[in-house]
C-alpha cells in the first residue's frame, strides 16, 4: 500500500555548517517492498557479473558495488531523472538505478555491440543519457568537475534541478575536488558532491590517505551532511534535504558511510588490508538489504517466503538478460573507428585513420 | 571592416553568441577584466555573467566544468589564459574532451572550444613561451586549429564553435594586432581546410600561425633570387588536410615544413610521417623540417631568437632543396 | 638467475637502495601493498616508509613533490601505479621536471625517474590502456626510455635512478610476467643505447615495448619466407639512438617501424621524421610506419586487438617493403 | 646597538587551530636599522627595475614586490639560509633576501650572462642553491608541492630545518595545494606554506575568486594563523613560531595580509580593479618601511637625515649594480643547448638538437 509510514534512521545525521535534517523518514509500504526489490536486484546483478568475471566472459575491470546498494537507491527515491548523477568505475548499480537495463548492462560487461556503450566503454564506461546519467569515468576524482559543469548547464537553462557527483573516500584527496567546489560555491550551482566512503582506496585505509577522513567536513566553507549510508531511509531523507539545499544556497557534500563487500576489482580478494571479521561484522549488522527486510517484516508488510520469492524473480530476471546479452553480436571492425569524431559542418572529417583520406589526386 | 585579430576572434565569438544562446565563455579573467588579451572584452556586459564567466587560477576543474557542461549540449568556449596553463588541464582534455564521445558509444558529444595564446611571444620566459601543440595533437577525438589572420582567426572561432567536436583553437601571442580587411558578411572557415596563401611551382612550403609570416618574409627574397615557393597555411593541425598538401606536393615534388613547433614530436614530424605515408611517390626530394628547438624557451633575446626558425634560414633550405 | 620482469625491476630498484640511501620510492600503494604490480614488493619492509612512501591518490602533489625532493638531491622514484594516470601531473612533468635545470641556468639537476605501467592491456578501457610515449615526447630536458625484458629492464631500472636527468621508464602492463635468466653480477644498461634483437640483411625493422614480440613473432614467419629483417629494439625513445639505426639503414635500406604508439604525434613519426633528415640518401624505399589506431583504446576484446597492430600485418608489411 | 627591545604588533595574530604567538616581538635597534635598509633597498631596486623595464632593458613579464617587502625581510629574521624558501614569479625580493646579489639580479633581468640563471630564466626564474632558494616559478601554485617535496628531504635528511612554501591569494585557489598539505600532513613535513595575501590576481580581488578568503583557515585541519604582512616584525614572529610548530607538529599556513603597490606586472597598470584611494591609503597608514622608519624615530635609534642617508646610499649601489650588468655579455648561441640535459653516466647524451648526432657512419 502506499499509506504513509513513519521511520527513524537508526543513527544520527552529523551535519558540518547546516541544520540536519529530521531522522524521522516518511515512507510507505510500497516504497520499502520496492526498496527491498531494487536492492536485491543489484545484489544478484553483481553476484553474476562476478561469476561471468570468473568465467571470463568479462575481462578487465570490473568494479562491484554489492554492499553500497543504499546510496544508489535511496538517492533515487529522494530525485527524478531529470536530475543528473554522474560517478566514477563502479557505476552498475548507480546506471541501473538510473533506468539502465540488465541486457544492455551485461551486453556492455561482455563487449557487444547492444551494451549501453556498444561495447566500447566496458564496466567502467556505463551512460544513460536520457535519463541523465553522465557515467561511468575511470580517472578517480575526474568526474567531479564533470559533474558541476553538468550543474552549471542546469542553472544555466533555468531548470531546478540537481546534479549528484559521487566519489570515493580515495578520490576526496584529489585536488580538482577542492577547485571545483570552490568554483561551484562561488557560482552557486545546484550540486552535491557525494562521498561514497567505503573507508578504502583499493588498499588504502581511509586514514592513511587522508589526513581528516571527516569527508562531510573537508568542503571547509561548504556545508556538509555525514549520513548512514547502509540506511535507505537515510539515504533517501539526505539526499531530498540536500537537493533543497543547494537549489537554494549552493553546493553542499553528503558523505555515505558505507561498505564494500568485494575488493576493490577483481584482482583484489578484499582480505589483505582488512579483516575478514570487520567484513562479516558489516554484513551482520549494517547490511542495506537486511535492514530493510527486517522493516518489511516487523511492519508485517510481506511475509518471508513473499521476500524470498522476489529474489528468485529477480534471479530469473538476471539469468534472463545474461543468457540474451551473450547472443548479443560481437561489435564489427568498422566500429572502431566510429564515434572518434562527429561528423559536422557539412565537410568530412577525415578520421581518425589518415588512411581514410588517401584519396586519388585529380 | 578593419580590424585586428583579437577583435576578429571578439567578433566571431558574439556573433555566435548571438545567434545561439547555448554558447558561453568561461575563463580566468574573461569578464569583468576582459580577457588578458581583449578577445572577450565588453561580452560580459552585453551578455551577463551567466554566459561570460569568470573563474579561478583552477584550470584543471573549470576546464572539467566545461567539459561536463558540454556533455548535456551547452556550447562553452575555455579560455587558457595562457594556452600552457592548460597542461594542468591535461587529464581532462585528453580523458574526458577527447575520449567521452567514444566510450559512451557516441551517447555524448562534446562541443568545447579551448583556445587561447601560445608561441613564443617577446621574452615571456620558459613557461608562457611553449609549442604545445605537440602536446595535444596524440589526443584521440580532438580537432586542431590554428589561426593566422584576422580573417581566418573569425571564421575558424565560429567554425570551432560550431563543430560538434572538441576543437582546440591555437592563437599565437605575437599575432593578436595584426590588421586585415575582413567581409561584412557573415561567413565561417571550414576547420578541416588548409589555407594556399601564395601559389607557386618550385617547392610546396607547408607553415601556420605565427611561422606564416617568417616564411611569406623569406618568399619575397626567393622570388627575388627567382624561386616561386608554394606556401600552405595548414591551419588544420588535426586532421591533416591532405588533399590541398597532396595536390600541392603532386606540383611542385618538393616540401618544406616550417613550424614554431618542438623539433620532437612536433606538427612537422607528423606532417613528415604524412606526406612520406601518402605521397611519397611525388616527391623528387626529401622532406625538410625546420623546427624550433628542442629547448625549454630561454628568457634572453638573444637566445630566444635562435630558438625559433628565422626567415633566413628558411631562405637557405629552400635554395638547397631546389639544388 | 631466472627472474620475471617485474621482479628484475624490483632487483635493479633494490640494488640501488642499497647503494645509494638517498634512492627513494613513492606512490599509490606502493609500500603497505607493494605496489600494485608487486615491482616494490617488500621494500617498505626493508628500507621503512621514510624510503618507500605510500601516497594519496594525487598524482600532481606527490610527482611535484618527487621534483622537489630531486631539485635537493634526493632520487626519488615516482611510480604512476597506471602511468596514464599521471596526465593528471602533466604540468609538473613537462614545465618542472623538464624545465628546471634550464630556466635555473643549470644550478639544480632533477634526478628523477618517474615509472609505471601503461600500453594497451587485456581489456582495461580507455583510460587504462594509453600509449602516451606521445604525449611526453616533446618535453624538453626528459629521458624516456622502454624496457621489454628483465634483463633490459633491470639494467634501464638501474640507469634511470642514476642518472643526472629525469627519465621516464615505460613499463608494459602485459610484459610484468615475461620470463628470463639474468647475470648474478652487476650490470646496467645504456639509457642511449638501442638493442640489437635480431641481426639480418633485407629490412630494419624498429620496434620497443611489447611489439617487440609481436615483430618476433612475424619474423619467425618472414625467415620461413626467406626474409631476412634486422630486428633492434630502440629501448631509448628520447633520444634515438641514431647511430644504431643509422648502421642498420645503410646495411638494408629498408625501414619498417612497428609501435604500439598513436599513429599521430607517435614516436614513429618522429623516427621517420630523424631517418628522413638523417639517413635519407641511404632508403631504397619509403619508410613505412605500422602504428596502433588513432582512437580511444575500446573495451570490446575484437576491438582491442585491431587497435594494435598484429603480427600478420607486419609480415605483410616487410612483404611490400621488400618487394 | 643590538639591547633588546620589544615592540608590540599593531594588530592581533588570527588563529586556526592553534594558539598564537604572542604580540609582543623581541629585536634589537640593529635589527630594526637593519629592516630599514634591507626593505628599503628592495624598495629602490624594484623602482629601478620599473625603469628599465619603460627603457626596454627588460622585457616580457616581471612583477615588482613594493609594498610586500616585510614578508620577505622579517621571514628571513626568523630562519636561517639552511632553511629553504621557494616562491611563485613575484621573486626578486626573496631573491635578494636569500642573499642574492643586485648585480645577478640585474643582469638576469636584462638576458645577461651574469644572471642568476645565466640570462636564461629571466624575471621569473631567480633561484640561489647555495642558500636553499628553490626559485622563481611561472606556473600558479606548482611551487608548492615542489615546496613541500623540499621539506620532504630535510625530513629525509634529519635536518631539523623547514621550508617555506609561498603562493597567492590567486593560487590558493589551485587543486595540487590542497593535496600537496594532505600529503605532508600525513607525514609529517616540515613545511610552511605562506599565502601572501595582497588581495587581488592579477585583476581578480580575493572574494571573487575564493568563496572563502580566509586563507589562513583553508587548511581545514591544518593550523594556520593570519599575520599582518606589512608589520615586519609580525611577520619575523609569526615565521619564527611556525618553524618550531611545523618541526614538531608538521605543517602550518601562514596568511600574510599584505599589498602590492604595482600592477600585478608591467602591463597592468594596477588601477582598474582597485581605487586610486585604496592604494594610497595602505601607502599611508600601512607601508612596512615607514612603519619601521617610524619606530627608528621614535625610539631615537637614528636621525630623519641618517636614515635619508641610507636611502640615498641604496640608490648608488642599485644603480652601480645596473650599471655592472649592462656590461654583461649577452649569451652566447652555444647556451642554447646547455642546461637541456646534464651529461650523464659517462655516456653522451645526444643533446636537444638532433643534428648533433649527425655522424659520419663508419
Ligand atoms: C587518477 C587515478 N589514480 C589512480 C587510479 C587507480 N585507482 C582506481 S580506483 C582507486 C581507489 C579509489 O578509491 P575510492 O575513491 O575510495 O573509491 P572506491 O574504489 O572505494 O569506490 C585507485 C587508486 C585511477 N583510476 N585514477
Ligand atoms: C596555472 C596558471 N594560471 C594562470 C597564470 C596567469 N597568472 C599569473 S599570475 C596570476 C595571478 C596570481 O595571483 P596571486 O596568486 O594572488 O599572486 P600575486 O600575483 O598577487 O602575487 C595569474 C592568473 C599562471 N601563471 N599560471
Ligand atoms: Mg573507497
Ligand atoms: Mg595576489
Amino acid at each position: 500500500s502506499t499509506d504513509p509510514l513513519t521511520i527513524e534512521t537508526s543513527v544520527p545525521f552529523t551535519p558540518h555548517l547546516v541544520d540536519a535534517p529530521s531522522r524521522s523518514v516518511d515512507t510507505s509500504p510500497q516504497e520499502l517492498l520496492t526498496f527491498f526489490r531494487d536492492m536485491a536486484m543489484m545484489r544478484r546483478m553483481e553476484i553474476a557479473a562476478d561469476s561471468l568475471y570468473k568465467a571470463k566472459l568479462i575481462r578487465g575491470f570490473c568494479h562491484l558495488y554489492d554492499g553500497q546498494e543504499a546510496v544508489a537507491i535511496g538517492m533515487e527515491a529522494a530525485i527524478t531523472k531529470k536530475d543528473s548523477i554522474i560517478t566514477a568505475y563502479r557505476d552498475h548499480c548507480t546506471y541501473i538505478g538510473r533506468g539502465g537495463t540488465l541486457l544492455e548492462m551485461f551486453s556492455e560487461l561482455m563487449g557487444r555491440r547492444d551494451g549501453c556503450s556498444k561495447g566500447k566503454g566496458g564496466s567502467m564506461h556505463f551512460y544513460k543519457k536520457e535519463n541523465r546519467f553522465y557515467g561511468g569515468h575511470g580517472i578517480v576524482g575526474a568526474q567531479v568537475p564533470l559533474g558541476c559543469g553538468i550543474a552549471f548547464a542546469q542553472k544555466y537553462n533555468k531548470e531546478d534541478t540537481v546534479t549528484f557527483a559521487m566519489y570515493g573516500d580515495g578520490a576526496a584527496n584529489q585536488g580538482q575536488l577542492f577547485e571545483a567546489l570552490n568554483i561551484s560555491a562561488l557560482w552557486d550551482l545546484p550540486v552535491i558532491l557525494v562521498c561514497e566512503n567505503n573507508h578504502y582506496g583499493m588498499g588504502t585505509a581511509e586514514w592513511r590517505a587522508a589526513k581528516s577522513p571527516a569527508y562531510y567536513k573537508r568542503g571547509d566553507y561548504v556545508p556538509g551532511l555525514k549520513v548512514d549510508g547502509m540506511d535507505v531511509l537515510a539515504v533517501k531523507q539526505a539526499c531530498r534535504f540536500a537537493k533543497e539545499h543547494v537549489l537554494k544556497n549552493g553546493p553542499m557534500i553528503l558523505e555515505m558511510d558505507t561498505y564494500r563487500y568485494h575488493g576493490h576489482s577483481m584482482s583484489d580478494p578484499g582480505s589483505t588490508y582488512r579483516t575478514r571479521d570487520e567484513i562479516s561484522g558489516v554484513r551482520q549488522e549494517r547490511d542495506p538489504i537486511e535492514r530493510v527486510r527486517k522493516l518489511i517484516l516487523s511492519h508485517d508488510l510481506a511475509t518471508e517466503k513473499e521476500l524470498k520469492d522476489i529474489e528468485k524473480e529477480l534471479r530469473k530476471e538476471v539469468d534472463d538478460a545474461i543468457a540474451k546479452a551473450k547472443e548479443s553480436p560481437m561489435p564489427d571492425p568498422s566500429d572502431l573507428f566510429t564515434n572518434v569524431y562527429v561528423k559536422g559542418l557539412g565537410t568530412e572529417s577525415f578520421g581518425a585513420d589518415r588512411k581514410e583520406v588517401r584519396t586519388v589526386l585529380p | 571592416h578593419e580590424l585586428l585579430l583579437f577583435e576578429a576572434l571578439r567578433e566571431g565569438l558574439e556573433e555566435e553568441m548571438d545567434r545561439d544562446p547555448s554558447v558561453c565563455v568561461m575563463g580566468e579573467d574573461v569578464g569583468h577584466y576582459g580577457g588578458s588579451y581583449k578577445v572577450t572584452k565588453g561580452l560580459a556586459d552585453k551578455y551577463g555573467d551567466l554566459r561570460v564567466l569568470d573563474t579561478p587560477i583552477a584550470e584543471n576543474a573549470f576546464t572539467g566544468m566545461g567539459i561536463g557542461a558540454a556533455m548535456t549540449g551547452l556550447r562553452p568556449i575555455v579560455e587558457g589564459m595562457n594556452m600552457g596553463f592548460l597542461l594542468l588541464a591535461f587529464n581532462q582534455i585528453s580523458n574526458n574532451c577527447g575520449m567521452l564521445h567514444y566510450t559512451s558509444g557516441g551517447q555524448f558529444k562534446i562541443p568545447i572550444v579551448i583556445r587561447g595564446p601560445g608561441g613564443v611571444g617577446r621574452q615571456l620566459g620558459a613557461e608562457h613561451s611553449q609549442r604545445l601543440e605537440s602536446y595535444f595533437q596524440s589526443i584521440p577525438g580532438i580537432q586542431m586549429v590554428a589561426c593566422s589572420t584576422p580573417y581566418n582567426a573569425k571564421g575558424l572561432m565560429k567554425a570551432a564553435i560550431r563543430s560538434e567536436n572538441p576543437v582546440i583553437l591555437f592563437e599565437h601571442v605575437l599575432l593578436y594586432n595584426l590588421k586585415e580587411r575582413i567581409p561584412d558578411e557573415e561567413y565561417i572557415c571550414n576547420l578541416e581546410e588548409a589555407e594556399m596563401v601564395r601559389p607557386g611551382e618550385h617547392v610546396t612550403i607547408l607553415t601556420y600561425s605565427r611561422m606564416r609570416y617568417h616564411v611569406m618574409q623569406a618568399a619575397k627574397t626567393l622570388v627575388n633570387k627567382g624561386y616561386d615557393p608554394e606556401v600552405i597555411d595548414i591551419r588544420s593541425l588535426k586532421p591533416f588536410d591532405l588533399h590541398t598538401i597532396g595536390n600541392s606536393v603532386k606540383k611542385t615534388h618538393r616540401v618544406l615544413i616550417v613550424e614554431e613547433c618542438m623539433r620532437t614530436g612536433g606538427i612537422g614530424a607528423s606532417l613528415t610521417a604524412a606526406i612520406t605515408e601518402n605521397f611519397n611517390d611525388y616527391l623528387d626530394a626529401p622532406i625538410v623540417c625546420l623546427s624550433s628547438q628542442d629547448v625549454p624557451t630561454p628568457y634572453a633575446g638573444t637566445l630566444e631568437e635562435w630558438t625559433v626558425v628565422q626567415p633566413a634560414q628558411i631562405v637557405t633550405a629552400v635554395e638547397q632543396l631546389c639544388q
